[in-house]
Parts: structure tokens; C-alpha cells; sequence
């Protein structure tokens, strides 16, 4: 059986997922990123691998994804985490036609077409008060831990609302709010809607379609999950446990397939058309 | 022996001030400010007679200045950091002309007359780009504390340019100058010059008249001042206090107030 | 008894008449609106509301309908709605609250705009330009873009006989005459010239009203807030251009002023700061933004917006109704010219009225959505500290969008710079003492 | 008397020195093509973006110097400034404040707000004459030409006081004459990124164009005129590259590296980058009355851009003809931050771009940013997603 790679080199942590022809995940690994792009990615795959009970031989495809994409000088081609999660996200539900990834700093939502291509993208490229971060950051000046968000906002049954552009300033609003009284579950639950509501925008402006699939870090708030629900008025797809930071390395697993089938077909062209992805990235 | 005391109550911290009637100061506290913003006014307010060996009912006038001075309960009226960092600063370098402040979501440029009042001001409005706040970003993003930033930066030799003052991008762009190899010390050399522009640029909103003094909590970082000096081409004033400038300058209208009623002829200047 | 009653009809009574004439505008755009009727799409720099109303057409001015949303704390529902059509969160509010509004079919919080039949602009804002080109695309109806040269320096101000005036007025005369044959084509009527001289004529005594009421308030007390008041005003001088009613509320409004400086009623109990204000209001807290400066007895005592969102009514303009089409577009080019030197070459016009108005401050306030306006004011705001020494502030904010509108930040600043007024003034009492 | 040689860099070396001398002169905020102009005596009108009819500075003996920003940072023209605005404007001015560039006088137009507000602070600031050229916006107007021709008219005036000479018709025709040349030229160059596009990148086609507003048109013409038979003659080879047309470029300029970074994984075979110096689409005819023909030039023979408003060319139908014309297979529709009339214009070219089918995508740019990472990712991920079958 062919077995594929896909790399995620993300800010923070670095995954890696190894991939049978059959769609059965057969390993997978996650470290923490640091400053050694290329040794981190090296060392995940190889984690991968072994549980796997796979080796490095054994691999008829590489592809490599993520902020760190570049660094991974052994994959075979690196695309980003744009497509890759796109085909990460129709792997796990085959339905899906819009995905919106909510990171740390970066937002992106994109539509795709047949065969899980992306048809439009767009990503928060202004301030970022609509990201992940900046939902750290409140509850962080409230004094809780990001693990304490969830349970907190379930309490939760009215918000005010948090307008603010700039996450820094965002934070006086809040202060405002504090100082008013507003209890500090309902601040965070207004934050949260403020936060879905920016996920939303972006989302239409690249013309959403459902099924919505939600993916990135901003999946451990589950309140996040109920008001997109109701702000899209549509389920959304959010992938099971752990699966959610893997997205991006399956999809590009997946990709790792693709690639094959394609080179399979025009074995000859491929020599010379480097240009392909591999020069878009060159 | 009557005292007066000034409580800034900012985004992050709350700081509280208190002076005798010569204007020295005798008592001082940091607090953060957290989520219960009466509480840290409060908490600044008693660590600071706690410190000056105070007790409260000797504090004849206190004055709330900072984002939060309504939420100061206790005190007797309210002046905004605005007047309150130029009366500070013109008390502790009496030819200051010319006030950049350097906080946590602003930077502020205050022109002042001779005798502490606010000819002009200007500040951010926009966001927080290019405040104090970057510098915490920075320090998240390449695990150096905060101290240490600006001893680090100082040993940069080849800054590089950075583009984004966003502060919640700040994180990204740093990382991708670390991605492409360049060295901590000039990265961070690149941020403080790029923060010290962005404030000038500021300063020249005002005019820039001398001398000039830094203050704010950024004001200690070494990097800042140099970088600043660099751009104006001008010597800056730094004081010891540059942390407690508000409160003091608060503390010294609240003094006003304390002299003003023993004389009623003086009027209290400012904060009417 | 009798001055009492007499008060109580005239003080207040532009405030009262002001909103009357308002619905009415509206009831009428709602009924054209459901009849089918279209609009013609004007705006207030330049609105030619002297000519349209002789083709009996509805004038619909977006910018009004724009800011009204604001003002009744719904605009962020509407530029939402922009913003997902593909619209940059960067561009001009006025704009996106209005593609909002057509694709609500032109249903607002105050009734319903009809469509448009013709827009009719001028260059005065090149933003009005990009927003009638939207509407083409939607509609495929008619625009005319009345180009109106505006001043090529500081201070050029070439007049009547000059060549290059002449050759402006050429152009200007030229297009009017463009314009006419349009307009014919889009109602299908003839144009009356004696319907223009009457028109003319009614904007003549607006005109002259609208100067002297601004003059009027150099009294002190002043007699009606510019900002809160004054943008009242306006929204009358705008939708009334031309218009019988639009003159008798100008009469009206000089006998109120001349009233309360007769008996020295001023806008605010106890006057401490007199103010000039430049730029556009804070719309999305309008209210609250007028007392965050009369809580410390400040109140405004003109602005540049009365100046330029009147399309240069300031200048009293008189139309020679023996020659109307020339005679309009001749107070059309100076007119627009104004209305552009009072937000680019502003820098001794503020001065005169500092010294006029008698002035204790002066407040830019340049905002988010408005590059004509806001680009230059922090320049105009150092050239003048040069040549005048009067206190100033300077706070940014918007005059649509909530979101970066803070009021926090702006109460902070507004009242720095009030213990900045109050300090100077003790000392200069100190210095007489 | 023919003017000095102030850009001599480029001359004896072969193609690959010539194309990095051009790029170091474009890159070059020190300006010193400018600097040599006025060492040698010459005197400068410096015109801001879009169009600016240089032909009249040049009758007169001036040198036309396009401003259109710089990379560098805004420090002082920042405190003239509101915060909410497009880059070139203020690093315009931070040019003037800093004298980087210096001039006789100060042009600019009436493209937009920001622009006009431009002229206005740029004449509190210097000491040399400022003034808005008010081009028509209602091009359509029977009447415009004829006005226009009357604001040149007022233009030759006011360079006449400057130049301390007269400009005769004569004196325009030749100048005339000259840009028809420079004009056909870089219609020439644009052939070429259309029909050959391996054989120029286009990070060097756009160096190329934009020296042209750095230094005197006859130095770029004998430029373009050695460089153009070098290119053809360039050993290079098709590479499978997807072809595309850049929209957003007419105003404030990309850094180099954005267009180089497009450029290596697209061929860039349109576009509307400093589109004013192409302007005009065909010769200008040296007539009787060489003012008119210019103005009928700008009115009548030119190209679009989303800071002109003209019926007879709706902004949308003529990027789609740009499209088809440079037979690309998609665009990429960007706007400079905080750019008014750009980030209007983009949303009429989507609908006009998804209604044809176009593959596109929008971006936003600043002339002086200096990592790539968002707009890399975007432009590898529209890549995959096209090349990836």
C-alpha cells in the first residue's frame, strides 16, 4: 500500500500525519515549533512515522504546509495551509463548501469547488480584534486562563456588545464594561459574538456556501461552535477530538495523493512544468 | 502636617502617589489594575500610605486621573493623565516643554507651558500601532522578558524595518524577521526605532519645543530613549519616577487644592 | 404675559420648524417612492436644487439619509450590509449606508427613498463621483457629473471678467446647459426658464438668510449651537434649496436669531467657552458629543460643515434672475469654490472667524470615513496655531461607524483640553490681577 | 543645447547590468536623477500621480519629475496628516519635508480627495508654487476639450513665470513629437510582456517604465530603444506559468519585491501599473493648436483608471478587455490601503470578473511593507488551486 505525508508547520506546534491509500490515518505526531523549522518538521515526521510502524523509504509522497512551509526542504511539493485545509476539512465532510479557520493572529475563511479546490479565499489582513488573540487577551485581563473560558461563558445569558476595531483598544471597552458591572462571562460571551460576528463577515465576502466547516486553535472556545450556529443559522461541522489540529497535515496528506494520481497520469509533463505549485513557492 | 495624594488608575496599572506639603513624595504603589478597577484604586491608595507610614485621614486631597479616575471612590475630584503627565513632568524638569508619554494602548505628545499647563496635545486615535503594547508582543513572541528588551535591542547593529505596528500582528512580523534569520537583537532594535518613529511623528502634531521628557512605563527601557533621541536629535529627560508621573502630577493639583482653600485668594490651577 | 408668549413662539421655533419641514420632505419621498416616481440624487456640495425643482423632481440627498441612520443608531446594521457585498471597512460610511439602503429598497428609519431617474453631482468630493457609479451600474439610470473647477492654489481667486475664471465659467455654463437638455429628456418636460427665476429668486432669500444667521451669532451670548443646532439648519438650506418654504424658514429663522440677541437668550444658560468646530459631526453619538462640551460650558459658534454642507449659501450669493442660467452657474463656481477652500485652503478663513466669533478654542475633528475633510486638517490645524494663538483639539473619530468611535477616548481629550481653556484663563485673570 | 546626461549607469554595460542599474535607480530614494538635474542647472515640476501633461514642463525646459511616493518612512509628513490614508500621500510629502527631491513647482490633480488635500498642505509647507491642475471629470462633455484646453493654457502661463520663457506651439510640437516616441515605445515593451513574457520579468519591465518619470523622456527613449532588441534577443525559455493582468497599480506603486514576488510564479502580461505614463493610447497629432490636441489626447485617445469618470468607458468592460486582449487566464485585483476610489473600484471588477468567469483575487498592498507573508499565501494558494489538475 502507498502511504503519504502531510506536514503542518504551524506558529506554535508543528503536526504531522501519515496517510494510507485506503484514507485510514495511520500515524500521527505533534511538537511544539520553536526556532528550528526545518529539524522540528524532520522530528515530527519521523514521530509519525514510527507510530505508523512506517519508514522514511516507505513514503511515496511528501507534502509539507503551514507557516513554516518553505523550511521543509525534504517534502516533495508545499502548498499552503489554505488549500491544505481544504482538503482537509472535505476529508473529514465531504460536504463542505465554506471553511473558516480562526488562528491566533490570522483569520481565513474560503469557498471551494468540485474536488475540494479553493474558488475564493480571504483572509483578515487589517487588525486583528477578530482573532483568536484577542479573546485570550480579554480574559486574560479578567484574570482567567484560556481553559476557563468555556465553562465561564456557559453561564452567560445576555452580552454587551464590544465594537472595538483595534484588540488593544477592545480592552477599554471592556474595562468600561467591568466598571459598569457587567458581570465577566457575559464581557467574554460579548466577545466571542463580536469575534463570530468579524468570522461571519469574512465568510460572506467570499459568497459562503454551507456546509460550513470550522477548523483552527479558536475551536477550543465551544461557546464559539454554539453562536456560529446561530449567527449562521446552519449547523457547522467541527472535526472530532483531536482530529482539529490536524486538518491542515491530513489535508496535505491528501494532496500527497492527488499528486500521485496526477503523475501517474502525465508522468512525462512533469519533469520540466516545476513552475507548478513547487515554483509558486520557489 | 497635611498631605495630598494622586491615584492613576490606567488599562494595566494602578499607581497611587502621595506628597507632603513641600511636594515631596512620601508614599508610592503599583498595583494591577485587573478586573475590579475600584478595588486597585483602593489597594494603590493604602500600599502608599502604608509606605509613607501615613494614615489616611492625614491625606487632606486626592486627586483620580487615568481611564478609570471615576472609579476612584474616595477621591475628591478628577484631572485627566493629560494635565496630569505635564504637571508631573514640568515638577520634576522644570524647563520640560515638550511631555511623550509612552503607556500600555497610548502614546501621548503634550507641549506645556512654563508653569505645567497644557498648551497642546495629541494622541493616538486610530489603535494602539506603535504604543508601549508592542513591546509586551515582542517580548511574548521571542520569550524575553520585558526588562530585558531594551538592553537586547541595544546590542542590535543592522535593524531591521518593520511594517506593521498593529500590535496584535506584531507577534507574526516578528517571526517571520526570526524565519528569515535575522538576529534577535536586531529585530528588536528595528521595533523600538519603529515605535520611536511612530511617536515623534506624534510629537510633531504638537510641535517640539525643549526640553523634552519621556514618561510612562516604557520610559525606563533604555532602547526607547536612545531610539528617541536618535529620531529627535535631542537629548531627553528620564526620571527615576517616570512610572508614577500621573499620579504625581494628580498629587500636586490635589496640593493645589489643599493651598488654594488655606489661601483663598490663590486659585487652584487646572483641574476646576 | 405677552413677551412671554411671544418667546415661547419664537425661541426654538427653527428647532420645531426645522423637523416639521424635515417629515414632510419625507412623507413626500415615501409617497414617491410607492408611486413609482423617481428621485433625482443630489448632494449638498453643489445640490442645483434651484433647477431640479423646476422639473418638479424629488430630491433625494444620500448623504442626509446616510447620517440620519447614525444618528438613529442603525448605521452599523447598514454598513454591515455594505461591508459583505465586497465593501472596504475603509471607504466613505455615507456610501455604504446608502448601497445598504438600495438594497433595502431605499427603506430607511424615516421612510422610504424612490429610486433614482438622474443623479446629478458636482467634483466637489471626488467619493460623490465613485458613488454615482455605483448607482449606473445598479440602475443603468443617468448621471451627470457637473465638473466645477475649484481653487488651483491658496488664496488664486480669480473673479468675474478674469480670463481663467472665465474660462471656468465657460465650462460650467456649458455643462448647465447639458445638464437642462437631460433633465428634459429624463422628465419628458419642457424647461421653464421663468420656473427657474422663481426658484432662484426663493434660493436668493435663503441665501441671504442663511448669512446673516451665521453672522448673528457673533453675539454674545451666542445664540444657537452650531453642531447640534446649526446641522438643523443645514438639513433645511439642503432640502429646501429653491423652495418657497426653504425661503420663509430662512426669514423666520433671522427674526429668531434677531429676537433672542435682542434679548440676550443664548444657546446655553451660562456661556463659558465659545468654540468653533471643523469638520463633519460625530453622528453615531451626536447628542452626547454636543454635551461632552457643554457640560463645561462650551458651546460651538460656527463650524466649517455650515460652510461647506451648505454648498456655499454662506456667501449670501444674490442670482441675477435677468440672466438665470448664467447667473447659475456663476453662483454655482463660486459657490462649490467656497465650499472646497472652507476644507483645503481653510487656514485665514478660520482665522477671521476666530477673530470675529471671538473665539476661546477650536476643535478639528477630522474622521475615519472623509478624506476631503479630514486629510488636511492637521496641517490646517499647525498653519493656524502659527498664526493665531488660541487653544485647539484634535480627536479623531467618525461620522458613521461605531467602531471606532470611543467615547471614552474622547471625553478623556475633551475634557484635557477643557482644564487646558480653564488654566490659561486663570492665569490671564492672574495677569490682569 | 541639449540637456545633461543624468542617468549614464546604465550605458556600456550589457542587458542584465542594465536591467539592475534601472532597478537600483527605482529603488533609489535619494533621488539621484533629480539631484544631477538641478546640479546641472535645471529646473523641476514635480507632478503627482496619475497623468500630468509633461509635454508642456518639457516646451518649457523642465524636467517632469513623477512623484509617486517612496518606501520610506512618513515621520514628519505624518503630523500634516489625518490617520486614516493611503501611503503615497504622505510619503510624498515626506520627500518635500526632508528634501529628498526639491522643485520649481508642485503639481497635482484632482484624482481624489486625499490628492487634492495633498496640494493644499504641500503649499503651506514648501516655499515654491503648489497648484491643482483640475483635469475634467466629465470627460464626456462636449465642452471639456475646450476648457481644457483653457487650463493648459494656464498651466503654460504659470511654467512660462517659472521657466523664465516663453513656450511657443513650436516648442510643443517637438516636445510632442518626443513623448509620441517615449509612448510608442513602451507600447513596444508592452507587446512584448503581452506576447513574449518569459523574455522580460516583470519586476524589470516595470523598472523600466518607471525610470521614465526619473529621468529626461530623451534618456529613456534611447534606453527603451537599446533595450528593447536586447530583450528579444534574450536566451530564455516559456516557462508553464499561469498569465495574468495586475489591476491596482495606477496610483501608489508595490515595493519591487511585491511585483517580483508575483512574478515568479506568474507571467504579469498586463497591466495598469504607473498607467499614466501610457495614457495616452495612440499618437498625439502636432496640429495647429498642439494644447487642444493634447487635451483631446487626455480625453479622447487614453486609457481608464477608477480615478476618472467617463461614460464612454466603463471602468469594469475595460479590464475585462484588458483581460481578454493579454489573453490572461486570470487577475489580480489589488488596491493600495486606505486607497478610496481603489477599494470602490474592486468591488465592480469582482462582479465583472466572476460574471466572465475569471479567476481572480483581491488583495490590498502598501508601497512600503516589507513582509510578504499574507499576500505570498495568497498568491501560492490561487496558484495551487489553478494549476493543481
Amino acid at each position: 500500500m502507498k502511504i503519504t505525508a502531510g506536514i503542518d508547520i504551524g506558529s506554535t506546534y508543528t503536526k504531522a500525519v501519515v496517510l494510507g491509500e485506503d484514507g485510514a490515518i495511520l500515524g500521527r505526531a505533534v511538537e511544539p515549533t520553536g526556532f528550528r523549522l526545518t529539524e522540528v518538521a524532520e522530528q515530527t515526521l519521523a514521530s509519525a512515522l514510527e507510530r505508523a510502524g512506517a519508514s522514511r523509504d516507505g513514503l511515496s509522497y511528501v507534502v509539507a504546509t503551514g507557516y513554516g512551509r518553505h523550511q521543509a526542504t525534504f517534502a516533495d511539493i508545499h502548498v499552503t495551509d489554505i488549500t491544505a485545509s481544504a482538503r482537509g476539512a472535505t476529508f473529514l465532510f465531504p460536504g463542505t463548501r465554506t471553511v473558516l479557520d480562526v488562528g491566533g493572529q490570522t483569520m481565513k475563511a474560503s469557498r471551494l469547488g468540485e474536488e475540494a479546490k479553493v474558488k475564493a479565499f480571504r483572509l483578515n489582513d487589517k487588525c486583528a480584534a477578530g482573532t483568536g488573540a484577542f479573546l485570550e487577551k480579554t480574559a486574560r485581563y479578567m484574570g482567567y486562563s484560556t481553559e476557563e473560558i468555556g465553562p465561564l461563558v456557559a453561564t452567560s445569558k445576555e452580552y454587551p456588545s464590544i465594537s472595538g476595531v483595534c484588540a488593544v483598544f477592545a480592552e477599554s471597552e471592556v474595562i468600561n464594561h467591568l466598571s459598569q458591572g457587567v458581570a465577566p462571562a457575559d464581557i467574554m460571551h460579548g466577545a466571542i459574538v463580536s469575534l463570530v460576528g468579524r468570522s461571519v463577515q469574512l465568510m460572506k465576502r467570499v459568497k459562503m456556501e454551507p456546509e460550513f466547516t470550522l477548523i483552527g486553535g479558536i475551536l477550543r472556545f465551544e461557546t464559539m461552535v454554539r453562536v456560529a450556529r446561530e449567527q449562521l443559522h446552519a449547523g457547522v461541522n467541527v472535526p472530532p477530538g483531536d482530529l482539529v489540529q490536524f486538518v491542515s497535515a491530513l489535508g496535505a496528506a491528501r494532496l500527497g495523493f492527488r499528486r500521485l494520481e496526477q503523475l501517474a497520469r502525465d508522468g512525462a509533463r512533469t519533469e520540466g512544468a516545476g513552475a507548478g505549485p513547487r515554483g509558486a513557492a520557489a | 502636617m497635611a498631605y495630598a495624594a494622586g491615584v492613576d488608575v490606567g488599562s494595566t496599572q494602578t499607581k497611587a502617589v502621595i506628597i507632603d506639603e513641600a511636594a515631596r513624595i512620601v508614599g508610592r504603589a503599583l498595583t494591577e489594575t485587573g478586573a475590579n478597577v475600584m478595588r486597585a484604586a483602593e489597594n494603590a491608595f493604602r500600599e502608599a500610605l502604608a509606605e509613607g507610614d501615613i494614615r489616611e485621614e492625614e491625606v487632606e486631597y486626592v486627586v483620580g486621573t487615568g481611564y478609570g479616575r471615576y472609579k476612584v471612590t474616595f477621591g475628591n475630584t478628577q484631572v485627566t493623565e493629560i494635565s496630569c503627565h505635564g504637571r508631573g513632568a514640568v515638577h520634576m524638569f522644570p524647563n520640560t516643554r515638550t511631555v511623550v508619554d509612552m503607556g500600555g494602548q497610548d502614546t501621548k505628545a503634550i507641549r506645556v507651558s512654563s508653569r505645567g499647563e497644557i498648551v497642546d496635545f495629541c494622541m493616538n486615535d486610530k489603535c494602539a500601532a506603535g504604543t508601549g503594547r508592542f513591546l509586551g508582543a515582542a517580548s511574548a513572541a521571542l520569550d524575553i522578558p520585558l526588562e530585558e528588551l531594551g538592553p537586547t535591542a541595544l546590542r542590535g547593529e543592522r535593524p531591521v524595518k518593520i511594517s506593521t505596528t498593529c500590535t496584535v500582528f506584531a507577534e507574526t512580523e516578528v517571526l517571520s524577521w526570526l524565519g528569515k534569520g535575522k538576529k534577535i537583537e536586531d529585530i528588536l532594535l528595528g521595533v523600538h526605532q519603529s515605535i520611536a518613529s511612530r511617536s515623534v511623528g506624534l510629537l510633531w502634531r504638537t510641535g517640539i519645543e525643549e526640553e523634552v521628557t519621556f514618561t510612562g512605563g516604557v520610559a525606563r527601557n533604555v532602547a526607547m530613549i536612545e531610539a528617541l533621541e536618535r529620531e529627535l536629535k535631542l537629548k531627553v529627560n528620564v526620571s527615576e519616577e517616570s512610572h508614577y508621573m500621573g499620579a504625581l502630577g494628580a498629587a500636586l493639583f490635589a496640593l493645589d487644592h489643599i493651598l488654594a482653600s488655606r489661601e483663598p485668594a490663590r486659585a487652584m490651577r487646572g483641574a476646576s | 404675559m405677552e413677551t412671554a408668549q411671544k418667546e415661547a413662539g419664537i425661541v426654538g421655533r427653527g428647532n420645531r420648524e426645522g423637523a416639521r419641514l424635515f417629515r414632510e420632505w419625507f412623507e413626500e419621498l415615501t409617497r414617491a417612492a410607492e408611486e413609482g416616481r423617481g428621485g433625482a440624487y443630489v448632494f449638498v456640495m453643489g445640490s442645483l436644487g434651484e433647477l431640479l425643482r423646476v422639473f418638479d423632481l424629488p430630491v433625494v440627498f444620500p448623504e442626509i439619509n446616510s447620517l440620519q441612520t447614525a444618528v438613529r443608531k442603525v448605521a452599523h446594521e447598514y454598513l454591515n450590509e455594505a461591508e459583505d457585498l465586497g465593501y472596504s471597512p475603509d471607504i466613505c460610511g455615507y456610501v455604504k449606508a446608502d448601497i445598504a439602503t438600495q438594497h433595502r429598497g431605499g427603506q430607511l428609519p424615516m421612510g422610504r427613498i424612490p429610486k433614482p431617474s438622474i443623479a446629478v453631482l458636482t467634483n466637489a468630493c471626488n467619493t460623490y463621483i465613485k458613488w454615482a457609479e455605483i448607482w449606473e451600474r445598479m440602475y443603468h439610470m443617468p448621471s451627470y457629473v457637473l465638473d466645477v473647477p475649484g481653487s488651483r492654489a491658496d488664496g488664486l481667486l480669480p473673479g468675474p471678467g478674469d480670463r481663467d475664471f472665465e474660462n471656468d465659467r465657460r465650462y460650467v455654463s456649458a455643462q448647465l446647459r447639458e445638464l437642462i437638455a437631460l433633465l428634459e429628456e429624463v422628465t419628458g418636460k419642457r424647461f421653464d426658464v421663468d420656473r427657474l427665476r422663481e426658484t432662484l429668486g426663493h434660493a436668493n432669500r435663503m441665501n441671504a438668510g442663511w448669512k446673516r444667521v451665521l453672522e448673528l451669532n457673533q453675539s454674545r451670548p451666542s445664540l444657537f449651537n452650531a453642531l447640534s443646532d446649526g446641522t438643523i439648519y443645514l438639513g433645511v438650506s439642503n432640502g429646501f434649496r429653491g423652495a418657497a418654504q426653504g425661503a420663509s424658514y430662512f426669514d423666520d429663522l433671522v427674526e429668531e436669531m434677531e429676537y433672542k440677541q435682542a434679548n440676550g437668550i443664548g444657546t446655553l444658560v451660562d456661556e463659558q467657552y465659545r468654540l468653533i468646530f471643523v469638520g463633519v459631526p460625530c453622528y453615531p453619538i451626536f447628542r452626547r458629543f454636543t454635551e461632552l462640551f457643554t457640560e463645561h460650558g462650551g458651546t460651538f459658534i460656527n463650524s466649517t460643515y455650515l460652510w461647506f454642507a451648505s454648498g456655499g449659501s454662506n456667501l449670501g450669493f444674490q442670482y441675477d434672475t435677468k440672466d438665470p442660467v448664467e447667473s447659475l452657474a456663476e453662483g454655482l463656481l463660486l459657490g462649490v469654490r467656497d465650499s472646497m477652500d472652507s476644507m483645503f485652503f481653510q487656514t485665514r478663513a478660520l482665522a477671521k472667524m476666530i477673530d470675529e466669533y471671538a473665539a476661546d478654542g477650536i476643535v478639528f475633528h477630522p474622521i475615519k470615513s472623509c478624506r476631503t475633510v479630514s486629510t488636511g486638517l492637521a496641517d490646517n490645524r499647525r498653519a493656524l496655531m502659527a498664526l493665531r494663538d488660541i487653544p485647539s483639539l484634535f480627536v479623531e473619530s467618525d461620522m458613521m461607524d461605531r467602531r471606532v468611535v470611543s467615547e471614552a477616548q474622547l471625553k478623556n481629550r475633551i475634557d484635557a483640553f477643557f482644564e487646558g481653556l480653564a488654566s490659561r484663563r486663570q492665569i490671564a485673570a492672574a495677569g490682569r490681577a | 543645447m541639449s540637456p545633461p546626461v543624468v542617468f549614464p549607469e546604465w550605458e556600456g554595460r550589457d542587458l542584465d547590468g542594465i536591467l539592475a542599474a534601472c532597478v537600483d535607480l527605482v529603488e533609489d530614494t535619494r533621488f539621484p536623477t533629480a539631484r544631477r538635474w538641478r546640479d546641472g542647472g535645471g529646473k523641476i515640476a514635480g507632478h503627482f500621480q496619475v497623468y500630468f501633461p509633461e509635454e508642456i514642463a518639457h516646451a518649457a525646459g523642465l524636467l517632469p519629475f513623477k512623484v509617486r511616493g517612496a518606501p520610506i518612512d512618513s515621520v514628519q509628513a505624518d503630523s500634516r496628516f489625518g490617520s486614516y490614508l493611503c501611503s503615497i500621500v504622505k510619503t510624498s510629502l515626506e520627500l518635500a519635508l526632508s528634501h529628498h527631491v526639491t522643485f520649481e513647482i508642485f503639481v497635482t490633480h484632482p484624482i481624489c480627495d486625499a490628492a487634492r488635500n495633498l496640494a493644499a498642505v504641500w503649499g503651506r509647507n514648501v516655499s515654491y508654487p503648489c497648484q491643482i491642475l483640475y483635469l475634467p471629470q466629465n470627460a464626456s462633455s462636449p465642452s471639456a476639450a475646450t476648457y481644457l484646453r483653457g487650463e493648459y493654457d494656464r498651466l503654460r502661463r504659470t511654467i512660462e513665470a517659472i521657466a523664465g520663457r516663453t513656450v511657443t506651439d513650436d516648442d510643443l510640437r517637438r516636445s510632442i513629437a518626443l513623448f509620441n516616441e517615449n509612448r510608442r515605445l513602451l507600447r513596444e515593451l508592452y507587446a512584448l510582456k503581452r506576447e513574449t513574457p518569459w523574455l522580460v520579468a516583470a519586476h524589470e519591465a516595470y523598472a523600466l517604465v518607471s525610470i521614465g518619470g526619473l529621468v529626461p523622456r530623451e534618456e529613456h527613449n534611447v534606453l527603451l530603444a537599446t533595450v528593447l532588441p536586447l530583450l528579444r534577443a534574450r536566451p530564455a525559455k516559456q516557462q508553464d506559468r499561469i498569465r495574468v493582468v495586475f489591476e491596482g497599480g495606477f496610483c501608489e506603486q508595490p515595493p519591487l519585491d511585491l511585483i517580483r514576488s508575483i512574478g515568479r510564479s506568474c507571467y504579469v502580461v498586463d497591466d495598469d501599473f504607473l498607467v499614466g505614463m501610457r495614457w495616452i493610447v495612440s499618437d498625439v497629432p502636432a496640429g495647429d493648436d498642439p494644447l487642444r490636441d493634447l487635451a483631446e489626447a487626455y480625453l479622447d485617445r487614453s486609457t481608464y483608471s477608477p480615478v476618472q469618470h467617463d461614460p464612454r468607458k466603463p471602468k469594469e468592460k475595460m479590464l475585462l478587455e484588458r483581460v481578454e486582449r493579454a489573453g490572461a487566464r486570470a487577475a489580480i485585483v489589488s488596491a493600495a490601503k486606505m486607497c478610496e476610489p481603489g477599494l470602490e473600484e474592486q468591488v465592480a471588477y469582482v462582479q465583472a470578473l466572476d460574471g466572465a468567469k475569471v479567476p481572480h483575487f483581491v488583495t490590498e498592498f502598501e508601497e512600503n511593507m516589507t513582509t510578504f507573508e499574507q499576500l505570498e499565501i495568497q498568491l501560492e494558494t490561487f496558484v495551487e488551486n489553478l494549476m493543481f489538475d
